[in-house]
């Protein structure tokens, strides 16, 4: 089974290997002129003025905190999916019971507005 | 088989270096990235182990969907870094107690796993254990399952109940409708007969 | 150990013959795009560089090259250098697991459609640590807004492929391809019993990649680039390369998992037009990245809110009921998929 | 594969699991001034799987979903009295909730999923089901403690509990996977077979002393007891009348379970771990509880010194030192949501009755309250004939029938500091001139029945105990 899988960590390497060799070509081909204009932040014309790290709205962290959730509920329908045929009906009936819990959860978001973006 | 057990040290050296990281660093973006480190090479770890599925829903889960939200809060709350790092050295004697304890501990079972033999239990599916870890939750761990789903639904609501609310005062526009507008009921089109200006003076 | 060496040597080899190809046609696709978008508004598109404007893509690859990668001076620098590494970095070592023929795959792993979701789920961190590192209000909007969206999709492109994976009742891309071969040709694909999630799968692909019409993440007209606004040079061109190679995955796994890879689209029994081949592949996945570049003159642009209720509100619904349909279709027989 | 017997097996919990989805979205589909039809229904939704767990109880020990799950006497007397303390608890609570527009559909959906978790987990048959059922109610309990945004206080208590009970669990988790090392099963009766035998006695007491920990957290007993005070004063007051009540005997069910049931064989081990446990949280429960000023951080400590005695009975490792035990953690949640119910009666908009000053001449104000609120202090303290007094004798005996004869003596010693906090209560209540604005108790019907024949029944099964002690002993007896 590893055997498969070195190939994988190899091209992963490539990979990071392709995009720092972009980065280091670049940095070596092109110019350094720094002056402090071109340093300043994109900031339609205005000087920025304080630090651009702020507090975001909460529904950011609310859609990451579901989409864990969510993401935790396909990792689970992926061994099912393998499965299901060979354990035969129960399967479906045990997965239908936890995609329908999963259901309640849903509508409760939706009714409360957790997906709405106003 | 060398080669499997190069790849084991150097992937447990870098799980123990990023771990260190994260307990070190000032900077908590760093911190937080040093433990994405930590969980993928622990993950690499896993697959070394033929913990196949295990390994790739370990990035999955952990590293594409936790680690993400790790990464939002801590970004956005801004920690100021000096005040956290005063308990560090007060706090290490008792963290290093600890972390002796769990050495023994790990050294017992490495040394139980030794002393009995037990050979890693074999691929039961063959190629895939995925089969096997699906067949096994799915037939004798049925109920743990339909109860993780539970919790998962606790989750749920307790992360809306607990983060969403409504604030008063705020100004939003609604742009459904403001695009759903209808212009016969802002403009109205009013007939009027012609009128005669004033001829413009030659 | 000699061999050992060998084998390395060979795999390399096999790497390379798949991403510079895949580089070049990165360079290729963007030309493509600029001339059919062109085309599309009755314009020529670049015609100046080589002939009809070809080397233009190359020419734009050196430009980049040979400016300055500004670094902001607030930024975290070594987060700003490591974000578009992260962006790439996963856009091409997920094609270790395409299959291009049957047999013709880097690594044939057994979780392979699981490595596929972790490496597309990585995508994301690229994202956020340029808008982070580079301490610009625009690019942290972008990153915030561009996060969020692709973490949304990314929900109804998971579920997507679990049914998918139910049908074919393996996580391995080969098998996946395998199990759509039948005598009926195009009628044997999974597109077809799973018709809904097929749409879906691809619209939350280009949603996925930040694309036109969901590309509110560096909608110029408002937070001009998004996340990428403060990276210029060879680091811009990271981006672009991971973002390109992005959406040329997509639209081949979308033949892949829908489309029967490599098979023919003609019954079998039709002779030499009947059988697999990788051009097959090739031409089904060049009708996708064309798809992106048609949406993209064709549909404007949906507002932020909108993209968050279809991600949510319409995709995740629809999959969920589809992965039971799909599991009612595979245990009661109605397909014959993968048999 | 699921029989129709398994399934029958598991009824409450399937029917309460049932209908807490439903109860959920029946609960967003209505109006904020709707809410009691969220709030009856979930009492009877309560009293509905109590009736299930009585009615459709086997005569013998009964196990389903091949050992997962175990419906055997324990199980049920603990799931009656959790579902009695949670419908009390829900009752006790909305007028507080009202009045301070915390009452949401979530505290119901929550606690009745927090009393969900308290049924798998009492019922568990396997290590995992131990950590899920414990997960359900922990993470509920989370939610629920963070309940009142707006509240510092209430935010900072839920990141305490959230902390520190995170550690607790992962704590539990290590000495699980142990075990599991160990004796390579997760069923609880194959590691009690398997620990006689087990060729790796160090590893399994390694596995012990985390399992102890992590129950010791869960308890609050001390010295893992950091949390408890502050997440109880911090909590809005309707919560903390849950965790200190229902949860309690879900921590002695799970703590039968893990020792008695797992861990039976190395009775010895645990034994001396859980003494040491009860003669802390005695001493430091009862000493510490004396300078507190603030009554719902009073009786967190007090908390912490019920668990040392209910840890005496435990520690006893008998059939008897364990009904001795659940009797006692039956008592201590009645008597909790007594003394806190009290505390919810009293408060009102914009106060909230929780400092021992604020009782100050009760019984002028309200010589009901004052009456039902000394029957539960003196029950606490102990004093006969009340309920209390019979569950201290009970875990005595224990202790002095396990052979812990200094244990049962320090327990005693405890108990005579206790009597002093818990007569001060009454001495303010009684004897000190009111101050500041007059206290009005809430005027709520229901409310009052429920408390008062809740403080009441601290007095009728003070002399009346004989019944409820023989349904504990013959729980354990089978």
């Amino acid at each position: 089974m590893l055997a498969e899988y070195w190939p994988v960590l190899l091209f992963l390497l490539v990979a990071t290997g392709i995009g720092v060799a972009l980065l280091i070509a670049g940095s070596l081909l092109g110019p350094k002129r720094p002056d402090a204009e071109k340093l300043s932040p994109y900031e339609c014309g205005f000087e920025a003025f304080e630090d651009a790290r702020m507090k975001f709205d909460v529904r950011y962290y609310l859609i990451a905190i579901l989409f864990i959730i969510f993401d935790l509920e396909i990792a689970f329908l992926f061994p099912w999916a393998v499965v299901f045929t060979k354990i035969g009906l129960i399967a479906l009936i045990e997965m239908a019971l936890f995609l329908a819990l999963l259901v309640v959860g849903f509508v409760y978001i939706w009714k409360k507005g957790a997906l709405e973006w106003e | 088989m060398t080669f499997q057990l190069l790849c084991f040290y150097a992937f447990a050296a870098v799980t123990t270096l990023a771990a260190l990281g994260v307990i070190t660093l000032r900077n908590s973006v760093h911190a937080v990235l040093c433990l994405v480190l930590t969980f993928f090479s622990t993950a690499a770890i896993w697959l070394l182990a033929e913990a196949e599925f295990l390994a790739v829903a370990l990035v999955v889960v952990y590293v594409g969907a936790v680690m993400v939200l790790f990464l939002f809060v801590v970004m956005m709350l801004d920690i100021k870094q000096e005040p956290l790092r005063e308990g560090f050295i007060r706090y290490l004697p008792v963290g290093i107690a600890v972390a002796a304890v769990m050495l023994a501990e790990m050294l017992a079972l490495i040394g139980v796993r030794a002393m009995a033999q037990v050979p890693a239990p074999a691929n039961p599916a063959g190629d895939s254990n995925i089969a096997w870890l699906g067949e096994t939750l799915f037939t004798r761990f049925l109920l743990p399952f339909e109860i993780a789903a539970l919790i998962l639904t606790v989750g749920i609501i307790a992360a809306v109940a607990l983060t969403l609310r409504r604030r008063e005062g705020v100004r939003h526009q609604d742009p459904a409708r403001q695009v759903a507008v209808d212009p016969r009921t802002r403009v109205r089109v009013v007939k009027m007969a012609a009128e005669r200006g004033q001829e413009p003076a030659a | 150990m000699h061999a050992d060496l060998l084998l390395a040597a060979w795999t390399l080899a096999k790497i390379l013959a798949i991403s510079v190809p895949l580089i070049i046609a990165v360079a290729m696709y963007s030309y493509w795009e600029r001339k059919v978008i062109g085309w599309m508004h009755v314009r020529m598109g670049p015609n100046k560089i080589g002939p009809w404007g070809l080397l233009q893509a190359f020419a734009d690859v050196f430009k980049l090259l040979f400016k300055e990668i500004v670094v902001p001076a607030n930024a975290d620098k070594p987060l700003f250098y490591l974000a578009p590494v992260l962006a790439v970095a996963p856009a091409f070592a997920a094609w270790a697991v395409i299959p291009f023929d049957q047999g013709v795959v880097l690594a044939n792993l057994n979780v392979g459609l699981l490595y596929l979701l972790a490496m597309t789920s990585m995508g994301v961190y690229g994202i956020i640590l340029a808008g982070w590192a580079s301490n610009s209000r625009y690019a942290l909007l972008g990153a915030m807004r561009s996060a969020a969206q692709v973490v949304s999709y990314e929900i109804a492109m998971g579920m997507a492929l679990v049914c998918v994976l139910v049908l074919a009742g393996s996580l391995n891309l080969t098998d996946i391809v395998n199990a759509q071969a039948g005598g009926k040709g195009l009628l044997d694909w999974f597109w077809l019993p799973l018709l809904p999630v097929f749409v879906i799968y691809f619209v939350a692909g280009v949603a996925e990649t930040n694309r036109a019409p969901f590309d509110v993440a560096e909608g110029e007209s408002e937070i001009v680039a998004g996340f990428h606004v403060e990276y210029s040079g060879s680091a811009f061109a990271v981006f672009f390369l991971a973002e390109y190679a992005n959406m040329i995955l997509i639209s081949f796994l979308a033949s892949v998992m829908f489309l029967g890879g490599w098979l023919s689209p003609f019954p079998a029994s039709w002779g030499l037009i009947g059988q697999g081949s990788w051009i097959w592949l090739f031409a089904k996945a060049f009708a996708f990245a064309f798809m992106y570049l048609w949406f993209r003159a064709t549909f404007p642009r949906y507002r932020y809110d909108q993209i968050m209720r279809l991600g949510w509100k319409v995709f995740i619904p629809i999959t969920i009921v589809w992965v039971l349909v799909a599991g009612c279709m595979k245990y009661f027989g109605w397909i014959t998929a993968g048999a | 594969m699921p029989t129709l017997n398994d399934i029958l097996t598991l009824l409450p919990e399937l029917y309460l699991t049932g209908a807490v989805c439903m109860l959920l979205l029946i609960d967003v589909f209505l109006q904020a001034d709707q809410r009691w039809v969220t709030h009856w229904l979930a009492v009877l939704v309560l009293a509905v799987t109590g009736w299930l767990v009585v009615s459709g109880q086997p005569t013998a020990p009964t196990t389903a979903f091949g050992g997962m799950f175990v419906r055997d006497g324990v199980a049920e007397v603990l799931k009656v009295f959790a579902l009695l303390a949670s419908g009390i608890v829900l009752v006790l609570s909305r007028p507080y909730l009202r009045d301070r527009e915390l009452h949401l559909g979530e505290f119901y959906t929550l606690i009745l999923f927090a009393t969900l978790g308290i049924m798998l987990l009492v019922s568990a048959g396997s290590l995992v089901m131990i950590y899920l059922g414990l997960e359900l109610l922990t993470l509920s309990s989370y939610a629920l403690v963070a309940l009142n945004r707006d509240s510092r206080l209430s935010s900072e208590a839920a990141i305490k509990y959230f902390v520190l009970g995170a550690l607790a669990s992962g704590m539990l988790l290590y000495g699980m996977s142990m075990i599991y090392g160990a004796t390579g099963t997760l069923d609880l009766g194959s590691i009690r077979a398997a620990s006689a035998t087990s060729a790796h006695p160090t590893l399994l007491l390694f596995g012990l002393v985390f399992l102890i920990v992590g129950i010791g957290f869960k308890f609050g007993a001390a010295p893992f007891h950091m949390w408890l005070p502050d997440v109880y004063q911090g909590a809005p007051t309707a919560v903390t009348t849950f965790i200190g009540s229902a949860p309690k005997l879900a921590a002695f069910g799970m703590a039968y379970r893990l020792l008695d049931s797992g861990m039976g064989g190395l009775l010895v081990h645990w034994q001396e771990m859980l003494a040491v446990l009860a003669v802390l949280s005695l001493a430091i429960g009862n000493i510490v509880a004396i300078a507190q000023k603030n009554l719902k951080r009073m009786l967190a400590y007090s908390t912490i010194s019920h668990m040392g005695y209910l840890f005496l009975g435990l520690a006893n490792g008998t059939p008897a030192g364990y009904s001795a035990a659940m009797f006692y953690a039956i008592c201590y949640a009645l008597m909790a949501t007594a003394s806190f119910g009290i505390i919810l009666a009293l408060a009102r908009t914009g106060f909230e009755a929780e400092e021992i000053a604020d009782l100050k001449g009760l019984n002028q104000r309200s010589p009901w309250f004052a009456g039902l609120m000394a029957l539960a202090m003196f029950s606490l303290a102990g004093v006969p004939p009340l309920f209390g007094f019979f569950a201290k004798v009970l875990v005595l005996k224990a202790a002095i029938d396990a052979g812990m004869l200094w244990l049962a003596i320090v327990a005693i010693l405890a108990a005579i500091v206790g009597l002093y906090y818990y007569l001060q209560v009454v001495k303010v209540m009684y004897f000190d001139k009111p101050e500041g604005e007059p206290l009005r108790a809430q005027v709520d019907p229901s409310l009052r029945v429920v408390l008062s024949a809740n403080a009441l029944a601290l007095l009728v099964l003070g002399l009346w105990w004989g019944p409820l002690l023989a349904w504990c002993q013959r729980a354990f007896a089978g």
